[in-house]
């Protein structure tokens, strides 16, 4: 049953696992307290003539279960946070080995791309910037793509669905992340926070393809972009 | 103290009342008003979610800007001007004096100013949607600088800046909270001060210990927001830079001043509406509240956890990930005390005679519900799958799934609980189960399918998703219409509660003093009561919640029954099996 | 009414009155509004060292003699309910007045301090400093001006407050609401305790 | 301020004598203390180097503040309770203040101008 979108990221199908794990604690839990509800329901309808019990719970004989079923839930809890703890590390942590680096800037109301010019480094005045509404930043498949995430005006939410991918995009700091898209595609980039009357047009695409495309693309780009970045040096 | 009652004049006995009944009427009523004004709004974006662009009967088309004021103000209105009056203020002002058996509260002028306040900020709010620019658009969250400098209203007229609806807004909510700090403060003097002769603090109903439990958090969480929106104020009137990036302040400031306060109002919201359940579960299974002392502790822990859990919500904002870490865990932590709760709950029903009256039919449905809603919270609370579900309408929908429940349901338990007492009048049973099942079933139908809408990336504040290829696809798209239709059937099923209340309100007085069989304070006041509450003060001799004592032949004794000779042997042979508790009657 | 109420309430020992509860409750509430805005200021002032140069720029003569003027007002206030409770009214009546006075020394001093502040340019939004670019240290005089203007209200108040309770006492009525304004006007001088250091001295 | 007039009838000038009355610390010696840490605090902050300068001026404003909140306003007539109070705003405040410090100075300020 895929109720969520295709995953092509690395790490997103850690999340999936996670979820169907904690559905699984949480059906219990449901199907549990369900009873416990529904069944004195039943049993315990008014009666004529049937007085009802003098519990007051305070007493171990009673309160036990209360305590039991709080150490079964904290235990289910801290199994949980055990095992997404290496999905969220994997995720919040940048790995050593970045294949590709680009800048992301969001603005009021579209995503900009930066990418490394010539020289291959990130933020010198060879970059080339591509802020064109609805436009694509290219990666190529199976690489560690780390990204600097950057507002020029409000906050904004980059959020791509397919790779699982969130993250808050505040002015006034940089915020690198990464992923790593393993299938060849066009896939969604949304705005998740409310940032104006475009926020809902504010879409773009991750066009995640092969090296030598890849190459291909950024070639092109910098034969369009040449004359802008020798004349910005 | 019936003299001071007739000397006074329409103006003072109704409107200008100090009488802390009158108030928390004034209060209700108002709640009322803000909740069919946030049910409209969301009507009308809810419509264009189904339809969009469509043409909205009683409304008309609907412009983006108008989206995002419309999706901001019905978060605002919902949580701020529905939930706290009537919750806590209201149930707050009509229970506690007369539960601690005393006349009135400690300070009624400043209960009278809280009011008026509050009625204020209500009118501010208002009239922040006439303003050239529109009412504020910036979600309920208000996130800098988007909501600082203007960015979201602009509004051409003169003193711009003061008259932008992002200025009313700020301003709406620091008067609102201002107000309920001051409900609060009496709250507490009276509770800790007024309590009737021989109120132990064990003695004190559970719906009492709650709401002073939420006002001591409401208080203590709200401080540093009510700093921080004058900050946000004065970005946006004087133009300074507290929270813009450009002029050395930062956003994230915002976010943690906004969450401090923002997560413990969840439970400022959640603790008044459990405190109802506590009185209403007894009542019809005529049974003791089961585990009395142990969550009284549970609320206190719980209290002291919540201004631990704020960043929770900030996970994805890009606050340090050990952080994080710590915030899930205090998640976890503090899910305990109040699972302990529901479950004390739920115990309560085992081994009673369950009555199914209008009021209890409400509290199992807000239990069944609350559920949901909390196990959803599993999912959010693990920090990881966060990253993913965040600002999705899974998150909206877990939130509905908890808050709903907690204002609407905890609400009209109340209502149809209290309403003999405060009006002297019954509301038709009838009717009253017809509401509860329209509201259930519309409820369900409304929020569960947007669970999978979540889990399918669709994000929170879009009103047209035609360019997002994931969500315009079947069934998400019939899933929305199907929201759509159950959310107006749902607003629509509420008109059933109006006409019930009114129509009850025209039948004549009935005398009965205590239709449920009550043991709490409130039920000894003739009803409704009148200013002053009780001809002589009670005394108070047992806990609250003493039905079904062995050996009594009525199954309650209200709490200014002396302890009858023999009653603790009685109570302590069945306790310990020597003799069987269900005997006949 | 209230009278047999007290007298069938079961008072403990060591029973807050209503009134000075109530005070203390609002205190505790003003104290973490202030405390929010303080939290946040040392956030920044941690991330900002080059703050220290604006701070600089305050009159730490003026900060120490509206400190001393506060601390002396408590004085005369804690005198005034001293009095208060030994029924003394023409005590009460001096003491509250050299209080109101003190407040009145404190308002102008500050105003004077505004003034020379605002002469060199520096206001709430400081467009001179804008202007040069210095926006971080335009930000530590919008905080300035936000924690001492929020405190100069509330001297205003109590102030107001101590007017309004004083022609009270006058007709002889509540004698005990000088003890609540005195509370009022400690956390007033409270707070400025901790302002004075984090404006005017740490540089 | 007409707020307790309602329950504490105005006549009476003590409306609840019994309770309110509580004795009076030597308010003039700890005026002079409270000068005097004043001066010192203003000393140090000449005296010493930074870092210990800031440290002492705190702890005699610490300091300050509980002579304050003890004497004068009477925290030591108080029962438990309102001590409870006072200390739940402190470790409020504390929460609050290191709940936010990782992510405030923590973190460089650097602004992205628009291209």
């Amino acid at each position: 049953m895929n109720i969520f979108p295709e995953n092509v990221s690395t790490y997103g199908q850690e999340l999936d696992n996670l979820f169907w794990l904690i559905t699984v604690f949480v059906m219990i839990a449901f199907v549990v307290s369900l009873f416990v509800l529904i069944y004195p329901l039943i049993k315990y309808r008014k009666k004529p003539s049937i007085k009802a019990e003098y519990i007051t719970g305070e007493r171990k004989k009673h309160f036990k279960w209360v305590v039991i079923a709080l150490a079964l839930l904290l235990a289910s809890d801290f199994v949980i946070m055990y095992c997404e703890h290496d999905a969220w590390d994997q995720i919040e942590s940048v790995p050593a080995k970045a294949d590709v680096r680009v800048g992301i800037i969001a603005r009021q109301w579209n995503w900009i791309f930066v990418y490394p010019g010539p020289d291959g480094i990130l933020n010198t005045s060879d970059d080339v910037i591509v802020d064109e509404l609805n436009s694509s930043l290219h990666v190529p498949i199976n690489k560690n793509i780390v990204f600097e995430l950057r507002s020029q005006d409000v906050i904004h939410s980059f959020f791509l669905a397919n790779a699982r991918f969130k993250q808050d995009v505040l002015p006034g700091r940089t915020v690198v992340r990464w992923f790593n898209l393993t299938k060849e595609g066009k896939y969604d980039i949304s705005c998740t926070q409310i940032c104006g009357i475009l926020h809902s047009k504010m879409r773009n695409f991750v066009i995640a393809e092969s090296d030598d495309k890849y190459k291909h693309y950024i070639d092109s780009l910098y034969t369009a972009n040449g004359h802008k970045t020798t004349s910005a040096k | 103290m019936d003299a001071i009652s007739h000397k006074q004049s329409f103006w003072t006995k109704y409107i200008f009342s100090t009488d802390h009944k009158v108030i928390g009427m004034q209060y209700a009523i108002m709640g009322i008003i803000m909740a069919g004004v946030g049910g409209f709004l969301a009507y009308i974006f809810r419509y264009n979610l189904a339809f969009p662009g469509a043409y909205i009967p009683l409304f008309g088309h609907l412009s983006a800007m108008q989206y995002n004021a419309f999706v901001t103000c019905h978060g605002m209105i919902m949580v701020f001007w529905v939930g706290m009056p009537v919750l806590l203020s209201s149930l707050g002002n009509l229970l506690i004096p007369l539960m601690i058996g005393t006349d009135d509260m400690a300070f009624p002028t400043v209960n009278m100013l809280s009011f008026w306040i509050f009625f204020v900020s209500a009118l501010v709010l208002l009239s922040s949607f006439f303003v050239p620019g529109g009412a504020f658009g910036g979600g309920w969250t208000m996130y800098p600088p988007f909501s600082a400098g203007g960015y979201v209203n602009k509004n051409p007229a003169f003193f711009k800046e003061l008259f932008s609806g992002t200025s009313l807004m700020i301003l709406a909510v620091a008067l609102e909270l201002v107000a309920m700090l001051m409900g609060g403060i009496n709250f507490l003097v009276t509770t800790i001060n007024k309590r009737a002769k021989g109120m132990t603090p064990f003695k004190i109903p559970i719906v009492v210990w709650f709401i002073n439990i939420a006002s001591v958090i409401f208080m203590f969480s709200v401080g540093p927001l009510v700093a921080g929106a004058f900050m946000l104020l004065f970005d946006n009137v004087l133009g300074t830079g507290f929270y813009d990036p450009a002029r050395g302040g930062d956003p994230m400031l915002w976010e943690h001043l906004f969450w401090f306060f923002g997560h413990p109002e969840v439970y400022v919201l959640l603790l008044p509406a459990l405190g109802v359940l506590a009185e209403v579960f007894p009542v019809f299974s005529r049974k003791p509240l089961f585990a009395y002392k142990p969550i009284v502790y549970l609320a206190l822990v719980s209290a002291i956890l919540s201004v631990l859990v704020w960043a929770h919500h900030q996970f994805v904002a890009g606050i340090d990930p050990r952080m994080a870490t710590f915030f899930s865990i205090g998640t976890i932590l503090i899910s305990i005390p109040f699972a302990g709760i529901f479950l004390s709950f739920m115990a309560t029903l085992w081994g009673g005679s369950i009555r199914f009256t209008v009021p209890m039919m409400w509290a199992l449905g807000f239990i069944g519900l609350f559920l949901i809603g909390g196990l959803t919270g599993l999912y959010l609370g693990s920090n990881a799958f966060d990253i993913y579900a965040h600002d999705t309408y899974f998150v909206v929908t877990h939130f509905h799934y908890t808050l709903f429940p907690d204002i609407f349901f905890g609400f009209f338990a109340a209502v149809y609980f209290w309403f003999p007492k405060f009006t002297g009048k019954t509301l038709n049973s009838a009717l009253g189960k017809l509401h509860f099942w329209c509201t259930f079933f519309f409820f369900n139908g409304t929020w569960f399918v947007l669970f999978f809408n979540g889990l399918a990336g669709q994000h929170r504040r879009i009103n047209d998703y035609s360019d997002f290829s994931l969500i315009m696809k079947e069934p998400y798209m019939s899933f929305e219409k199907f929201a759509t239709v159950c959310a107006i059937l749902l607003i629509l099923s509420q008109f059933i509660f109006l006409y019930n209340l009114f129509t009850s309100l025209a039948k004549a007085k009935t005398s009965v003093r205590n239709p449920w069989q009550s043991n709490t304070l409130e039920w000894l006041a003739e009803s409704p009561p009148p200013h002053g509450n009780f001809e002589t003060y009670p005394e108070v001799y047992r806990g609250p919640y003493d039905y079904s004592v062995p050996g009594s032949t009525e199954d309650f004794l209200p709490q200014n029954v002396p302890v009858a000779h023999g009653e603790a042997e009685a109570i302590a042979n069945v306790q310990n099996g020597i003799t069987t508790s269900t005997n006949t009657i | 009414m209230s009278k047999d109420h007290q007298a069938h309430l079961s008072l403990p020992a060591n029973k807050v009155p209503e009134g000075r509860l109530g005070m203390w409750i609002l205190i505790a509430g003003e104290l973490v509004i202030f405390g929010g805005l303080i939290a946040s200021y040392l956030e920044f002032r941690i991330r900002y060292p080059q703050w220290g140069e604006m701070a600089a720029h305050t009159s730490t003569l003026i900060g120490a003699i509206n400190t001393v003027v506060l601390l002396c007002s408590s004085y005369t206030i804690v005198k005034a309910h001293e009095a208060a409770q030994r029924l003394d009214i023409h005590k009460v009546m001096i003491w509250m007045s050299c209080t109101v006075m003190g407040g009145l020394i404190f308002l102008v001093d500050k105003s004077i301090e505004y003034y020379h502040e605002i002469s060199e340019g520096f206001t709430f939004t400081s467009p001179k400093l804008q202007m040069a670019g210095d926006h971080v240290g335009s930000l530590f005089w919008s905080y300035y001006y936000i924690m001492t203007g929020l405190h100069g209200t509330h001297v205003l108040v109590g102030m107001t407050v101590m007017i309004i309770i004083m022609f009270q006492i006058r007709k002889g009525q509540n004698l005990h609401r000088v003890e609540l304004a005195g509370m009022y006007w400690h956390m007033v001088d409270l707070i400025w305790i901790f302002l004075f250091p984090l404006l005017y001295i740490a540089k | 301020m007409e707020t307790t007039s309602h329950n504490n009838n105005d006549n009476a000038i003590f409306p609840d004598a019994a309770h309110d009355y509580h004795g009076h610390p030597r308010y003039t010696r700890i005026l002079i203390s409270l000068l005097g840490l004043l001066a010192l605090s203003l000393i140090v902050g000449n005296l010493f180097s930074l870092k210990w300068a800031i440290l002492l001026i705190f702890a005699t404003a610490i300091w300050k503040t509980a002579l304050v909140i003890r004497n004068f306003m009477h925290l030591k007539y108080e029962p438990l309770l309102i001590y409870v109070v006072i200390a739940a705003v402190i470790l409020i405040l504390f929460a609050f203040f290191f709940g936010v410090y990782p992510d405030i100075p923590a973190i460089p300020l650097d602004v992205t101008k628009p291209h």
